[in-house]
């Protein structure tokens, strides 16, 4: 066999068995891994909306993006406020916040840090419960603002972390830049048809699986 | 087979001091820092690596007399991503915790040189059963070192072990130890260590 | 200030006032003299002697047919006792002709005006430098009749005469251009004649104003020599530095002046040119400044070559104290120090410094601190601190790639050091080793 | 191959001169020096540093006493420990580990725990000065380094600051903001006359402008620091600084305020000026001066942390071999093109 | 100026070396000389700009079209040990002097996990074509900063008295930590 | 499922090709041969790029050996060992290899020679020349030690006397320590001789007697007693052995009054000996 027909051989095996061998691993491992994505987001809702028990995904594209909101409904299929993912720049990298909004616009009825590799032990206490509750009933207009070394004194106000005001700003301007996003692209009046018309998620993922 | 055994052993055991990798090779050096802040972060890489070089020693002790040598390293590099994706898949399924906290890490066991320096300088030469025993000696040594490495800094940056809370109310974490300074000087103290003791050793092997 | 000057370069104490004023004293003869065969650079001489012959003052006893080299001469009047290996004052045993006196000395003047010097030819004036053994008198001792035969195609168009005297204790030059200052700019002139120079300048520190004073008068009737005063700092006198100061000109590393069209000579030099045409005078004796705060007695003497450091020495008071002390060929920044004191004086023996032991560097020295004084003094601009390390590792690669090779010597950096490194020791070192290696490659 | 320094030529040099050694001595040239010293350099800016010292203790109390003891006890103590058990001769007294641990604590808030500066003095000798073979081979500044350390282990604690206790003012003991912070996170400016005196929130010695003018114009007289290194960086941050406040007067603050605040002044006067950790050539410490106070100054406005010139100095420190090699001065006589 | 960013962002802030531990294998094995130090880094430099060129329209116009984005680092790194071993051909072939420089280096870069992480990062944070170029360009200018600087400072060691069960690797390791402390005042410099 | 598994295994299976015939390509257009011999032989050498070979380290003269510019038995630091792995590799017969030895040519130690000066500076014999030494045999060893510090096969030591100690059994020959000595003092020898005039001083025999108590007064009688003739000579005031003539026994060196021609098989000190051989110290 000469050489170039050996590389050949060797390198086209290798690759169309990697491939075989790849896509069934994907075959299995895939819905276990969509699975896993689906419970963390569903979960983190539920983190902040705590009275839902299922929700409803939104989607409306505005230009280029594509926004997504998630609509959360109790036992009953009520809505019970709508929830949204806020992203942006923190000290070190990116914050992902779940944000839950009540159903009238004015209020937030809590928040979730999904992901952020801010310092261990300073920035990162922002995922903690003790940061997160605060956002808990805060009024978001004019916006959601953070105060140092003091007790929040409005009820706009937050305090935040002692030695992180990076990353404890960078929270409340994500939410504050999310929030208004949001209200801008899902009108009251149309959120609420457009829950209408939407399925609950626990329904399509049934359906999906088949 | 038979007359192997007695360096079969040897094969094995070389990796847990001897040649024991981040501080002795000095090899697969990036997952050692990157992914030791807690000791349990750096026994997943650990068995993830380990889990990919038993694999992939295996399979290029195995098929290295087919193996056309222009083409040698390209190939041996996609064998061993294809259990790194394997590896990756598998922890992102069952232990999507830990998938997320070892963070883009996983897939760069590809490029860690343990692996590909063990199927060039190991595998490619020997048979099955040696490549096996050196790759679980040299894995485990490895596992063991993150261990070690992790259990320092988590101890340090964060005050306690495998998440136990070990040091009491009174000590102030180091937070430096889980930021890339702390992984720097902790490696290098380490290794200074193990010289130490290796200089010791050598020391007291010459004058008795 | 305002004064001419180089770039960098060191302040430091001179202590001139201890001979400055003193008028040069005539040496009592010595019985014993030791005249080593080489007492210049370049090659030695052969003995024309040997023992047990009768030589007389001023007679040629050493001499060889290379290039660069120069005649020795008896410097006095006696018997060869031995041609035999001596001390030297650099440390070794060189080939020397020791002679014993009887006593006598013998009178070396001629009736008349001086010569005119544009009566001269330049070859003339060349032979007679050569015959009569002058080499430079500024401490390298290079024989001065090669410096004045530029190979061709090289013209020299300024003789440039180094009254600098930039070393700590030495007032040698200084009294030479005090009390010998019409003989300083006759030398000069028969100079500027050998070489075809228009111009002679004379480098004077500020520090000897009435040096300047008397040199201006002497050469006030020629309009072609002029007086450069310059500041007073170490190594105003060396001679790359001396032609940056004077006419603003730089030696590219590796040359000579003569490629910038200069030659520069010593003050004592031009002297002793003065000397040898108009008197016949071979370089038998020179002027040596004795001082330090090991001297009891310091002074300016007139000492026949070859007389011992100890005689000189017990003629200005002997030793102060019996501790122990550095005796020094030349001064305190540049001199060699002497393991004996029965070394003889040399051509280019400008002074004999003896210093105490607590004047002295200390022997510890602790790391550098990277204070950068060696760095911001070192008047060739190089990196001491860097080529000490290289130096002393044999470094020899890196040493030449950091510009080793042209230090001039001058001292200044470990001068300077406050971690007391013996930084030019050191670069002595990696220089000898760049040799070594290259001598090494060329077998 | 390592420096053959005191010890070892101590040692042979005695055993050499043997028994029969006659009255002279022998050396190479040069053979007298100027009566410069290490000690007596590194003395001296301990003396320079006492001004600073004093405003400290004047407006923090007895706290930043205690803290600049421990600090200076603990790099003497950390540096006798090391060298005792590196068998290596104990050089403690030389003042330059008083100098570390003076400017160490003069980095610390007033407030920073005991146990804190301990750490931060053991770090700044062992790790940063010992572990490099000791005075003269460490690559970073030794106080900064350890002032770093603390900063990363103990972010909070080093960024709770204390008002100055002084007359007329109420004393808030628990926090206060530096006025580097206040003009960041809350665009506030402090009047410059404060700045100047030292009265505000701020690390103990970093505050009072006057008492480090004072210190450093003390070492400049003396002649232990290159004025080019100072001025230099203290320039550099001013011209930077000048620019941004030049496009956006009303978002960042004058020139001045940059040079009164934070740890400027004592890091152009003390830091910067380490002999040891900057460059030796002219050229190289222009380019350390400039390119240092142009990062400090974009680091405060632009970056995540309030105090830029630690970190200007701790990373042009890393240049300064670098620097070293390739800005060598042309050789006397060089010339490019060599003709034969 | 978003590729100003993202050239500032991965040559300064967010250095491979020192904030990602990426590469670090080659940076404290061919740091002992400036020399050396520099011809690495421009080698990876040379590789990294090649890498981003090549792996970007492999991810897009075959990992995503076909929806197989479980091939990724299969596919990657063929597509790396390919330039690798191409660009070390063409070298000790057009170049021998530049070869024996720098030949002896490029097979380290194959493992060198800096440009697989690059590959990957580019495909994580969504870059477009040129972005990605300028980032694979970036990461290597920051990679030799980083070794050059390192460089220099092991060479300034070699005269230090450094104690001996710490010299080599470990006070490699222990400056690098250093250096980081000094990098951390790069952090949140640009956001992001 | 299926579509997937086609999918990947084509597209593999395609990068893998192309790859395959890329390197190809490239393997073609741009292959070089690099003798992999070079690699081999540098695994044979010791590595301790000693310099002895007279090449700058180990991998050049590995390199010089395969293209045959290098003799086969270059590197000296190897012993007989490696020349015959060498000359096996090389396919040639091994070349006769003669052990090499440093051998130090001065007695004259504290004991014996006089200091006439106290030495201030740095403690290495190269500096300490420079400044003409302190000793007064200005061709004596100097006792700084700075060939033992060039030994970098820990063959030398000091000994309590100031001499250097060059260890028989450790010496491998490599000359870095004679290399290093500023005055000539180490020459390198064969084993097989065994005669030396441990001196270097060119003075006039009452000089050299005056300064030193073992130097060579070039008194000419190992010249008389030498069994053949012109075995040994006087030159410049020193005995001179040559080797090819003198029988390399001790009969010529009975008479020497100073006792500084030896035959130098007293002379092969071990290093266990001569640390035996040190007064024991506390601690
Ligand atoms: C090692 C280190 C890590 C840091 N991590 C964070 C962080 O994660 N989040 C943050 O907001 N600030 C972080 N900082 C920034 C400082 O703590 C900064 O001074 C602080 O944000 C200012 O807040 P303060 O005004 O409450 O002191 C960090 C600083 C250091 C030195
Ligand atoms: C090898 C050699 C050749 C020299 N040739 C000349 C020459 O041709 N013309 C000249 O003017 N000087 C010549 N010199 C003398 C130097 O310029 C210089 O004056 C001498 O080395 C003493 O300088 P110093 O006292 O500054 O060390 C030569 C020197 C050396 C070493
Ligand atoms: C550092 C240094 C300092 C010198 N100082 C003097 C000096 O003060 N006076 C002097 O005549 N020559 C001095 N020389 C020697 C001169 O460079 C030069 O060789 C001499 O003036 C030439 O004249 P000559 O050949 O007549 O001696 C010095 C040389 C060096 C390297
Ligand atoms: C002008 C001057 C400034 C100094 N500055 C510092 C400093 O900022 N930090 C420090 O640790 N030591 C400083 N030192 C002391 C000493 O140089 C330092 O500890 C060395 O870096 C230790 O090797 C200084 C010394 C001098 C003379
Ligand atoms: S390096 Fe040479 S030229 Fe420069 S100061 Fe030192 S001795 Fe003088
Ligand atoms: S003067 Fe001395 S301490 Fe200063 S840089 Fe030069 S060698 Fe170092
Ligand atoms: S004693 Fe000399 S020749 Fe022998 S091994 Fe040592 S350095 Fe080499
Ligand atoms: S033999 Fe030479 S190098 Fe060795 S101690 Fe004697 S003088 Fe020094
Ligand atoms: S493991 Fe990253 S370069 Fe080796």
């Amino acid at each position: 066999m000469n050489s170039f027909a050996k590389m050949f051989l060797n390198l086209t095996v290798v690759g169309v068995v990697s491939g075989v061998i790849l896509a069934g691993a994907f075959h299995v491992f895939d819905p276990l891994i969509q699975i896993n994505k689906e419970k963390e987001l569903k979960e983190s809702i539920f983190v902040v909306l705590p009275e839902a028990k299922d929700y409803k995904v939104l989607e409306k594209t505005v230009g280029k993006e594509k926004l997504t909101v998630y609509e959360g409904i109790d036992a009953s299929g009520q809505p019970v406020g709508i929830a949204f993912k806020a992203d942006g720049g923190g000290f070190q990298g990116n914050i992902g916040v779940m944000v839950g909004l009540n159903l009238d616009y004015l209020k937030l009825k809590g928040i979730k840090i999904l992901d952020q590799v801010e310092t261990p032990g300073l920035g990162n206490r922002i995922s903690e419960p003790a940061f997160e509750d605060q956002f808990k009933n805060i009024e978001i207009t004019p916006k959601v603002e953070y105060i140092k070394n003091r007790k929040p004194e409005k009820p706009n106000q937050i305090q935040a972390i002692t030695g992180a005001t990076i990353s404890s700003n960078a929270v409340v301007t994500n939410i504050n830049n999310a929030v208004a996003r949001v209200l801008k692209t899902f009108p009251k009046d149309e959120m609420i048809k457009m829950g209408e018309q939407a399925k609950p998620a626990s329904a399509e993922s049934k359906e999906h699986q088949k | 087979m038979v007359d192997n055994t007695p360096t079969l052993w040897y094969e094995f055991k070389k990796g847990l001091w001897q040649d024991i990798p981040p501080f002795r090779l000095v090899l697969g050096t990036c997952p050692t820092l990157a992914v030791t802040n807690s000791v349990i972060n750096g026994v997943a890489m650990g068995l993830a690596t380990l889990f990919v070089l038993i694999c992939s020693n295996l399979i290029v002790s195995a098929i290295r007399k087919y193996v056309a040598s222009q083409v040698r390293i390209a190939l041996y590099v996609v064998i061993i991503a294809l259990f790194v994706t394997l590896a990756d898949m598998f922890l992102a399924a069952m232990f999507p915790p830990i998938s997320k906290a070892l963070g883009p890490y996983v897939p760069l066991i590809v490029v860690n040189c343990i692996l590909l320096g063990r199927a060039e300088g190991f595998a490619q030469k020997n048979p099955v059963m040696p490549s096996l025993m050196d790759a679980l000696g040299i894995g485990i040594g490895f596992t063991l070192s993150l261990a070690v490495m992790g259990g320092i800094r988590e101890m340090l940056g964060f005050g306690s072990f495998v998440n136990f809370k070990l040091l009491g109310e009174w000590f102030e974490p180091w937070i430096v130890m889980i930021l890339p300074a702390g992984a720097f000087l902790v490696f290098g103290g380490l290794v200074a260590l193990v010289n130490y003791i290796s200089h010791r050793k050598t020391a007291a092997g010459t004058n008795p | 200030m305002g004064h001419k000057t180089f770039d960098r370069g060191i302040h430091p104490s001179y202590y001139k006032e201890l001979t400055s004023s003193m008028r040069v004293e005539t040496a009592a003869l010595p019985k014993t003299v030791i005249i080593p065969l080489q007492q210049h650079a370049g090659a030695p001489c052969q003995p024309l002697v040997k023992k047990g012959d009768a030589v007389q003052e001023g007679q040629k006893i050493g001499d060889v047919q290379a290039f660069v080299s120069a005649p020795v001469h008896s410097s006095i009047n006696g018997k060869v006792k031995d041609v035999d290996l001596a001390e030297h004052p650099n440390g070794s045993r060189v080939l020397s002709v020791i002679i014993d006196g009887d006593g006598t000395s013998r009178e070396w003047k001629a009736g008349g005006a001086p010569m005119d010097t544009s009566a001269l030819t330049p070859e003339f004036i060349r032979d007679t430098i050569r015959d009569a053994g002058i080499v430079g008198m500024g401490g390298a001792a290079f024989p001065t009749s090669v410096k004045l035969a530029p190979p061709k195609g090289k013209a020299i168009d300024t003789v440039l005469l180094n009254g600098c005297e930039c070393e700590p204790f030495l007032t040698a030059d200084h009294r030479i251009m005090i009390e010998e200052t019409d003989k300083v700019v006759w030398g000069l002139r028969a100079l500027m004649k050998a070489t075809g120079a228009a111009n002679g300048l004379i480098g004077v520190e500020e520090n000897k104003p009435d040096a300047v004073e008397a040199l201006k008068k002497a050469a006030g009737g020629h309009s072609d020599i002029r007086i450069i005063v310059t500041e007073t700092k170490y190594p105003q006198g060396a001679e790359k530095m001396l032609i940056k100061a004077a006419l603003n000109r730089k030696v590219p590393t590796g040359r000579l002046p003569l490629d910038v069209g200069v030659v520069v000579n010593n003050v004592g030099t031009a002297a002793a040119i003065f000397e040898a045409i108009n008197h016949k005078k071979p370089l038998i004796e020179r002027i040596v400044t004795v001082s330090g705060n090991g001297i009891k007695e310091p002074k300016n003497l007139k000492v026949r070559i070859g007389t011992t450091f100890e005689e000189v020495i017990n003629q200005c008071g002997g030793l102060a104290g019996d501790a122990e002390m550095e005796v020094l060929n030349g001064g305190p920044m540049m001199g060699v120090a002497q393991t004996t004191l029965t070394v003889p004086v040399l051509k280019g023996t400008s002074g004999i410094t003896v210093l105490t032991a607590a004047s002295i560097k200390p022997l510890k020295y602790d790391p550098c601190i990277r204070c950068a004084s060696c760095v911001e003094v070192c008047p060739m601009a190089l990196m001491p601190y860097r080529l000490g390390d290289y130096g002393r590792t044999a470094r020899v690669a890196e040493f030449k790639d950091w510009a080793g090779l042209s230090c001039i010597e001058c001292g200044c950096c470990a001068y300077v050091c406050p971690s007391k490194r013996p930084l030019l020791q050191w670069i002595r070192v990696g220089k000898l080793r760049v040799r070594i290696e290259a001598a090494r490659a060329k077998k | 191959m390592t420096d053959k320094t005191t010890e070892n030529t101590e040692t042979k040099a005695a055993s050499a001169a043997g028994p029969k050694a006659e009255k002279l001595i022998v050396s190479s040239s040069p053979h007298f020096l100027n009566t410069e010293s290490v000690p007596k350099i590194m003395h001296t800016v301990v003396m320079a540093l006492f001004p600073a010292v004093a405003a400290s203790v004047y407006f923090f109390g007895f706290r930043a006493l205690l803290l600049v003891l421990v600090c200076v006890a603990s790099c003497m103590l950390s540096e006798y420990w090391m060298q005792k058990i590196r068998k290596k001769p104990v050089t403690v007294y030389d003042g330059s580990a008083i100098i570390t641990g003076m400017l160490l604590a003069l980095t610390l808030p007033p407030s920073f725990p005991v146990f804190g500066a301990f750490l931060g003095s053991f770090f700044a000798i062992v790790v940063g000065k010992q572990l490099f073979g000791g005075l003269g081979f460490n690559i970073f500044n030794p106080a900064l380094l350890g002032r770093a350390f603390m900063q990363a282990t103990y972010p909070v604690l080093i960024t709770t600051w204390t008002s100055p206790r002084t007359v007329g003012h109420a004393v808030d003991a628990v926090s206060a903001a530096t006025p580097l912070a206040l003009m960041k996170f809350e665009g506030k400016l402090t009047p410059l006359m404060d700045l100047f005196v030292g009265n505000v929130a701020g690390s103990m010695g970093e505050t009072s402008v006057i008492a480090i003018l004072l210190g450093g114009l003390y070492l400049r007289y003396k002649g232990y620091i290159n004025w080019k290194l100072p001025l230099g960086y203290l320039g550099s941050m001013a011209v930077v600084g000048g620019a941004f406040w030049l496009a956006d007067p009303a978002r960042y603050p004058s020139p001045l305020f940059h040079l009164f605040a934070g740890g400027a002044m004592l890091g152009a006067w003390f830091m910067v000026t380490d002999m040891v950790t900057s460059p030796v050539t002219p050229l190289g410490q222009w380019i350390f001066v400039v390119l240092g106070g142009a990062m400090a100054v974009i680091i405060r406005l632009l970056g995540g942390l309030p105090e830029g010139v630690m970190y200007s100095i701790l990373f042009m420190n890393a240049f300064v071999p670098l620097l070293n090699k390739h800005t060598r001065p042309k050789v006397f006589g060089e010339i490019k093109t060599e003709q034969s | 100026m978003k590729l100003i960013l993202i050239f500032i962002s991965a040559s300064l802030i967010n250095n491979f070396v020192l904030t990602y531990f990426l590469g670090i294998c080659p940076f404290l094995g061919v740091s002992n000389k400036t020399e050396n130090a520099l011809n690495m880094g421009l080698a990876t430099t040379f590789v990294m700009t090649l890498t981003a060129a090549a792996t970007w329209p492999i991810y897009t116009y075959l990992l995503v079209k076909f929806n197989v984005p479980f091939l990724e680092y299969v596919a990657f790194i063929i597509v790396i040990a390919a330039l690798v071993q191409f660009v070390e051909m063409y070298i000790r072939k057009s170049s021998p002097t530049l070869y024996r420089a720098l030949g002896i280096y490029l097979p380290l870069i194959t493992t060198n996990c800096a440009v697989l992480g690059l590959a990957l990062f580019m495909v994580l944070r969504e870059y477009n074509y040129i972005e990605s170029i300028i980032f694979g360009f970036a990461t290597g200018v920051g990679f030799t900063m980083a070794i050059l600087m390192m460089s220099g400072i092991r060479e300034e060691l070699e005269f230090a008295d450094v104690p001996r069960h710490f010299q080599g690797i470990s006070i490699t390791l222990i400056i690098a930590g250093m250096m980081a402390l000094a990098f951390m005042g790069f952090a949140g410099l640009i956001r992001g | 499922m299926g579509l997937l598994l086609i999918i990947s295994a084509i597209s593999m299976g395609v990068l893998g090709a192309g790859l395959a015939v890329f390197l190809a390509f490239a393997d073609k257009k741009f292959q070089v041969q690099e003798d992999p011999r070079i690699e081999a032989m540098l695994g044979l050498l010791p590595g301790s790029n000693c310099g002895g070979c007279g090449y700058p380290g180990c991998r050049m003269l590995a390199e010089k050996l395969v293209s045959g510019e290098a003799p086969q038995n270059a590197c000296v630091a190897g012993g007989m060992e490696t020349v015959a792995k060498i000359a096996e590799m090389l396919g040639v017969e091994a070349a006769e290899h003669k052990r090499m030895l440093a051998v130090v040519l001065c007695k004259g130690g504290y004991a014996e020679s006089e200091r006439r000066a106290t030495y201030r500076g740095e403690a290495t014999c190269t500096a300490a020349n420079l400044t003409g030494g302190d000793k007064s045999c200005t061709y004596g060893c100097l006792g700084y030690g700075e060939c033992v510090d060039a030994c970098k096969f820990d063959a030398m030591a000091m000994n309590s006397n100031g001499l250097p100690v060059v260890f028989y059994d450790r010496c491998v020959g490599c000359g870095a320590c004679a290399r290093a000595c500023p005055r000539d003092i180490i020459e390198m020898h064969p084993e097989d001789h065994r005669l030396f005039v441990y001196c270097r001083s060119r003075d006039r025999g009452a000089h050299a007697k005056k300064v030193c108590g073992v130097a060579c007064i070039a008194c000419s009688l190992c010249v008389k007693d030498c069994s053949v003739q012109g075995g040994i000579t006087i030159k410049d005031n020193l005995a001179v052995v040559n080797y090819s003539l003198a029988p390399q026994n001790d009969e010529s060196t009975r008479r020497c009054p100073t006792g500084c021609i030896l035959s130098g098989m007293e002379e092969q000190v071990t290093k266990k000996n001569f640390y035996a051989s040190l007064p024991r110290q506390a601690g």
